[in-house]
């Protein structure tokens, strides 16, 4: 146990810091801005080329070549997270299509596409999920059949976000109906401006769209646009999924949300009393705080194995499980303690902290609910984790 | 001994639901939330029709003189249907305001009007379960100046009746010196807003306020805990059906022991407080050394199984419950704006322990 | 809605008061007495002689004859309470024995062990679960072969209450080996007497031996001493199910049982200060009490609904699960608020309520467990009472 | 930056707990439970081999001079096979206490005797983490009287380590005036006694007895968070492994997705206790105005964990967990005695949240 840096990354650490003073001024709002504002892509292009973005990727594809570093990593995020500056572009497009090219595209799409996603100037989104495959995503019936030199694609992806202002998508598709369902599916690139490509807004509970639906209707699609064998689809998206994030994102991010409640439990009063001196609420902010400290070091000993090359185990399966829920009750906190004020919403006057409690208690019900529900979360811990006996396949009815 | 509803009873509350299972259907509530007033006018001409907001007002003043059980029965349909309505405020918790605390005159013209259909009173009375913001009114003759916040029943109200902590007192909502705020909540079948009020015209109403305050807040809260408890059995119903429904791994989810599981804690908190709701309401009118007790510990403790409800159903329908498509939503932050209105459960519990001389 | 009783039943409970004036002296006190004391029998001769016993059971068999009425029961039961009177024997023998003779016995069988069952007698117990057949009753491998005129047992049976005092067993054994495991299952009744049975007490968690193992050594039975048709066993010992008890036991228990813990927060005190000024626990309490009430009301529903021999569905399919849950928790509020008092144990000096809220913790936590575990609770609440699928059977490997 | 354990701190619990996988078998920690003290007299010896009990004792007095991360693994180690053992009062708490108030004379003195084997001393601080009965003692000259509860460590403590509030004193367990009133707990696994002193002889150390207390009851909750982390390790691996094992419906219970989500749940609040327990440990000798935050989220926080686990891991096992065959309920009580020992979840909140001027 040595929560101090080496010099070795002091250095880096200080380096960090005079970038930021340097720069930070070049540095677009944390706020949404636009992804292809002008401001971003430059913000961008200064860290791809100070290697604070894409950091470990080879040159030779726009990435800045240099040895993985989990406590490198971890120190700019720490560093741009206390400067408030936002990191490198973090859409789909960087995260799991560059990867994927990366094991299993071919020189001429690594070429094509890498570059320009990194730099932000080429926006991807992801067309995995259907209405009738999302916790049994290989179930997915999305078609593509061969006709001459091209798929024709017929079906419909959800929850794609961005997918409005994509140039292009990284899809799975069923190119084999007739193989067992891992075996028929195919993973194909192509143009968001391919005629027959419908993108509808998907509002959810916040009040906001941060999903689309995409609907297909004989979307034509090259057959060189795959990536890997026809069939193999379902291999090569998930070569992704054993990819990490280059960046961390905040590591103190729950604890700030935690601050916050404190903060308005001192300010806020209710006949005249802060809320702070009310001992039930008390005890429940202390019981979180524990809480948010627990992951915060579970968070630190998972970057600790990672900068070791080794495997957390348990203690990375469960973050997503775990961080999700405790997100969620420390939004049912804040909304609580805010009594009445807590159910304002939107543009209310009277609204507290931008109405955002109420924003996180929903979106992170949201989080909870996707990308593996909290329910496969307990299959694969229980499953991969404990070794426990999986559920025996159903008889045929 | 006979603990459950009357014939009557499940006939008025029967008549209601099936009333407002057409009237008030999905579509019809989301075009309320999104601007259109017209669904609130619609079921207030309807339900008054069934003669569903005079259930309170005595005989002797055109209403059907029923009691709070029967007032939590049709809210819990409201519920149920996430309808917007504001009979809590309106037609229970105005009425008893004016039965508890008007003299003659003023219960023969209010509850005359009310009967009528010429006065629909919003309710604000914030102010006695938790002042913020410096709220509050001092009434001054016949003019009263301050404010309240969180105004329950706006959607139709012609009148406010408010709280100056001592005195309860009825305005026009079109006086002089009345400036009126809409809030946003979460919750978009309910309309809630905050009122300025400038030396403003009011009939402070004759009898002991502050008595009579106490009830209308215990009872609007157990007309809370009724809608939360209408609302629950919905999600529950909506997710058993679902679960049927969806299909995931070849198999409908529903046969997955996690999400029948799932719906089977929501069913085993949700079902006592069916009794407990049942009970709170009954005792307002029959029982009245429990009354301002039961009506704590109905709200308080619909304001956690509700939220449980809600959370667990949502995550039963999976990413469909997190979308607008189905309008799951609706039914969640009602239920979530419930938990805060008239009180949050730990304010509420506090007070249900003084009661009891523990605190 | 309406709590108050007819004449009809006020008459009845002011009967019930007369005969608990009258009668009181020969109560033996609530605490444990034993099964075979005179005190006890002569108690239970008074109850079955006055109908507060056996009530509605037939009068040829020792029963009193009445009509079922739930109201009459539940005012027994809550006039035996508040007079801290204990009322008839309620042991397996009359509660789960007795109906099902009455439904499937043989004449010759009613006669001879209803009437000295009720009268208290004869004392049962019952032979189902087994080390290997818990939740899946159905799996019971104690094995009944038929040799002469006798059935030879081998097997063990575990979990069996007053085996240690028991005169017979009504006993589940597996005739038909090669039958369908519901189908094998005979349903037997034998002197706990018999050469070859071994009674070992079987202690638990609570320190004490609240249940027994039953060992089965060449246990010869003649075939005669069967109830129902060989196979038929499975049908038998569901048929008892579907009765209702006789008594409903104390309606108010659970409440006061709140009631002792908030005496406990007025009277103990922390640095000088009541723990009932402590608003976390008082926060608690009164949470609690809204549950205990919500089961309460939910209760009485159930009364209601017997009296008018209506189903009352789901209200009455959650109660074990809740009671138990909510019993339990209200255990683990008392020793919390006891502090490091709470821990102490047995015969400890300085030992709170007789240490009973330990007792209570764990017991409770046994019954979430045992007589259909809180995770078979919730199968049942959502297959039978809400119609969910059930699960797919396996297919064999 | 590296957070997690060094090379020796793995190889010393390992260590460690090899030893105890033999030497504190279920059946000996059953029969020291029924009364038979061997166990923890083997045990203190086969530790005092293996160097453990010296962790905390400075090099120059005979000790490893190691710190409260390498105390928290051995006590960790404890709690996984519940053995008996007074490390946390006698080699830990008392330690502390000596190195913090006692001057040069006094550490040369009882550190010697301690690392010798002479002394091995009990330690009562109940009274700084609220007093109950009217306990608490009185020093007057070189003689203490009063009461001293929940004393702990005293399976084999020839002393006890106990507060005035104001001075830490130490106190013969055969001095004059000393009755001891042995108290039975759930926890039959450690030795719990109350102490009436009538002028006993005592030795006042010469330091400052509030802060030196202050740390010892810091370090004291990270060592019984440790326990309860231990034990509740060994219960989740005890119930994956009975899953597997037990067969009910023709299949290990273990592939039905209740059990295998209970035993999810159980893994997913417990990992992140594992680093909580080590940071607030590493925090009691590194990070000092973290120590007495840290300690305090670390033993409510697995007081909560703990309880869950120990109610979870019994449910998995049903009925077979109820029973005493399994032994599976010490481990079980042991949670359940540290969740109260040194202070309750809510007291030691309350606690925490003072600290951070929150009350």
């Amino acid at each position: 146990m040595d929560l101090n840096f080496t010099a070795e990354y002091e250095d880096f650490r200080a380096d960090v810091r005079a970038f930021l003073d340097k720069h930070k001024a070049d540095a677009p709002v944390m706020a949404n801005v636009g992804l292809r504002s002008e401001k971003r892509l430059k913000w961008q292009r200064i860290l791809l080329e100070h290697g604070y973005a894409a950091r470990t990727l080879p040159k030779q594809y726009g990435g800045f070549g240099a040895e993985p570093d989990s406590l490198k990593q971890r120190i700019i995020a720490e560093e741009f997270a206390r400067a408030k500056v936002p990191g490198g572009i973090a859409g789909q497009g960087i995260n799991m299509l560059v990867p994927t090219l990366l094991e299993l595209g071919t020189e001429e799409q690594k070429e094509k596409y890498i570059a320009k996603t990194l730099s932000g100037e080429m926006i991807w989104c992801q067309g995995y999920s259907e209405p009738g495959a999302g916790s049994d995503l290989a179930s997915l019936r999305t078609a593509a059949v061969v006709d001459g030199d091209d798929f024709v694609i017929n079906g419909q992806k959800i929850w794609t976000s961005t997918a409005n202002q994509a140039d292009m998508i990284f899809c799975l598709v069923r190119t084999e109906p007739d193989a067992p369902k891992h075996q028929g599916i195919s993973y194909l690139l192509f143009s968001m401006d391919t005629p027959g490509i419908e993108v509808r807004p998907l509002m959810t509970m916040t009040g906001r769209a941060e999903f689309n639906e995409v609907f297909f209707t004989d979307v034509r699609v090259p057959t060189s646009q795959i990536v890997g064998q026809r069939g193999e689809g379902w291999m090569v998206a998930n070569a992704t999924l054993t990819h990490e994030r280059g960046m961390l994102g905040d590591p103190d991010a729950a604890l700030s949300r935690l601050n916050s409640i404190a903060e308005i439990m001192q300010n806020e009063h209710v006949d005249g009393k802060s809320l702070m001196d009310n001992p039930v609420y008390r005890d429940r902010l202390v019981a979180l705080e524990a809480e948010v400290y627990a992951m915060k070091f579970n968070g630190m000993r998972l970057t600790t194995a990672s900068s070791e090359k080794k495997s957390a185990g348990l203690a990375g399966m469960i973050v997503k499980l775990q961080g999700c829920e405790l997100n969620h009750r420390l939004a049912e906190l804040a909304i609580d303690v805010m009594g009445e004020y807590g159910i304002l919403f939107e543009d209310s006057p009277f609204l507290r902290d931008h109405g955002l409690w109420q924003t996180h208690y929903m979106f992170d019900l949201g989080l909870i609910i996707g990308g593996g529900s909290a329910q496969i979360q307990k299959n694969i811990i229980s499953e991969r984790g404990l070794g426990m006996p999986r559920e025996p396949k159903a008889a045929k009815a | 001994m006979y603990f459950g509803l009357s014939q009557d009873q499940t006939m008025l509350q029967d008549s209601v639901q099936r009333y407002l299972e057409s009237a008030s259907e999905l579509e019809h509530v989301r075009g309320f939330a999104e601007g259109d007033n017209s669904l609130a006018e619609n079921l207030h001409n309807g339900l008054m029709e069934l003669g569903v907001p005079l259930v309170l007002v005595p005989e002797e003043f055109g209403g059907l003189g029923l009691g709070v059980l029967e007032a939590a029965l049709i809210q819990q349909a409201m519920g149920r249907f996430v309808s917007p309505s504001g009979f809590t405020s309106a037609y229970a918790m105005a009425v008893i305001g004016l039965r508890e605390a008007g003299d003659d005159d003023q219960k023969n013209d209010w509850l005359g009007r009310i009967a009528g259909g010429s006065a629909i009173i919003g309710v604000g009375l914030t102010e006695a379960t938790g002042a913020r913001e410096g709220a509050g009114l001092t009434v001054s003759g016949d003019k009263v100046s301050g404010r309240a916040s969180f105004v329950m029943g706006a959607e139709l109200a012609t009148h406010f009746m408010l709280t100056s902590s001592k005195e309860l007192l009825i305005i026009a909502r079109d006086s002089a010196g009345v400036s009126e705020t809409a809030l946003t909540t979460i919750d978009k079948t309910r309309h809630v807003v905050m009122l300025d009020l400038q030396d403003t015209p009011c009939t402070v109403l004759a009898g002991d306020g502050v008595a009579a305050q106490a009830r209308m807040i215990d009872m609007g809260r157990v007309l809370l805990a009724a809608d939360s408890l209408g609302a629950a059995d919905m999600m529950i119903e909506k997710s058993v059906a679902y679960s049927k429904d969806r299909e995931q791994f070849n198999r409908p989810i529903g046969s997955f022991q996690a999400v029948k599981h799932m719906c089977a804690d929501m069913v085993a908190k949700l079902e006592p407080c069916r009794s407990l709701v049942w009970y709170a309401a009954y005792a307002q009118d029959h029982v009245s050394d429990e009354a301002a007790l039961m009506s704590r510990l109905a709200k308080s403790h619909l304001a956690e199984v509700g939220k449980y409800v809600a959370r667990t159903s949502t995550e039963v329908h999976g990413g469909m419950g997190f979308t607008d498509l189905l309008g799951l939503h609706y039914w969640f932050k009602r239920i979530g704006a419930n938990r805060q209105l008239l009180g949050g459960p730990e304010t509420v519990r506090e007070e249900a322990a003084k009661l009891q001389g523990w605190s």
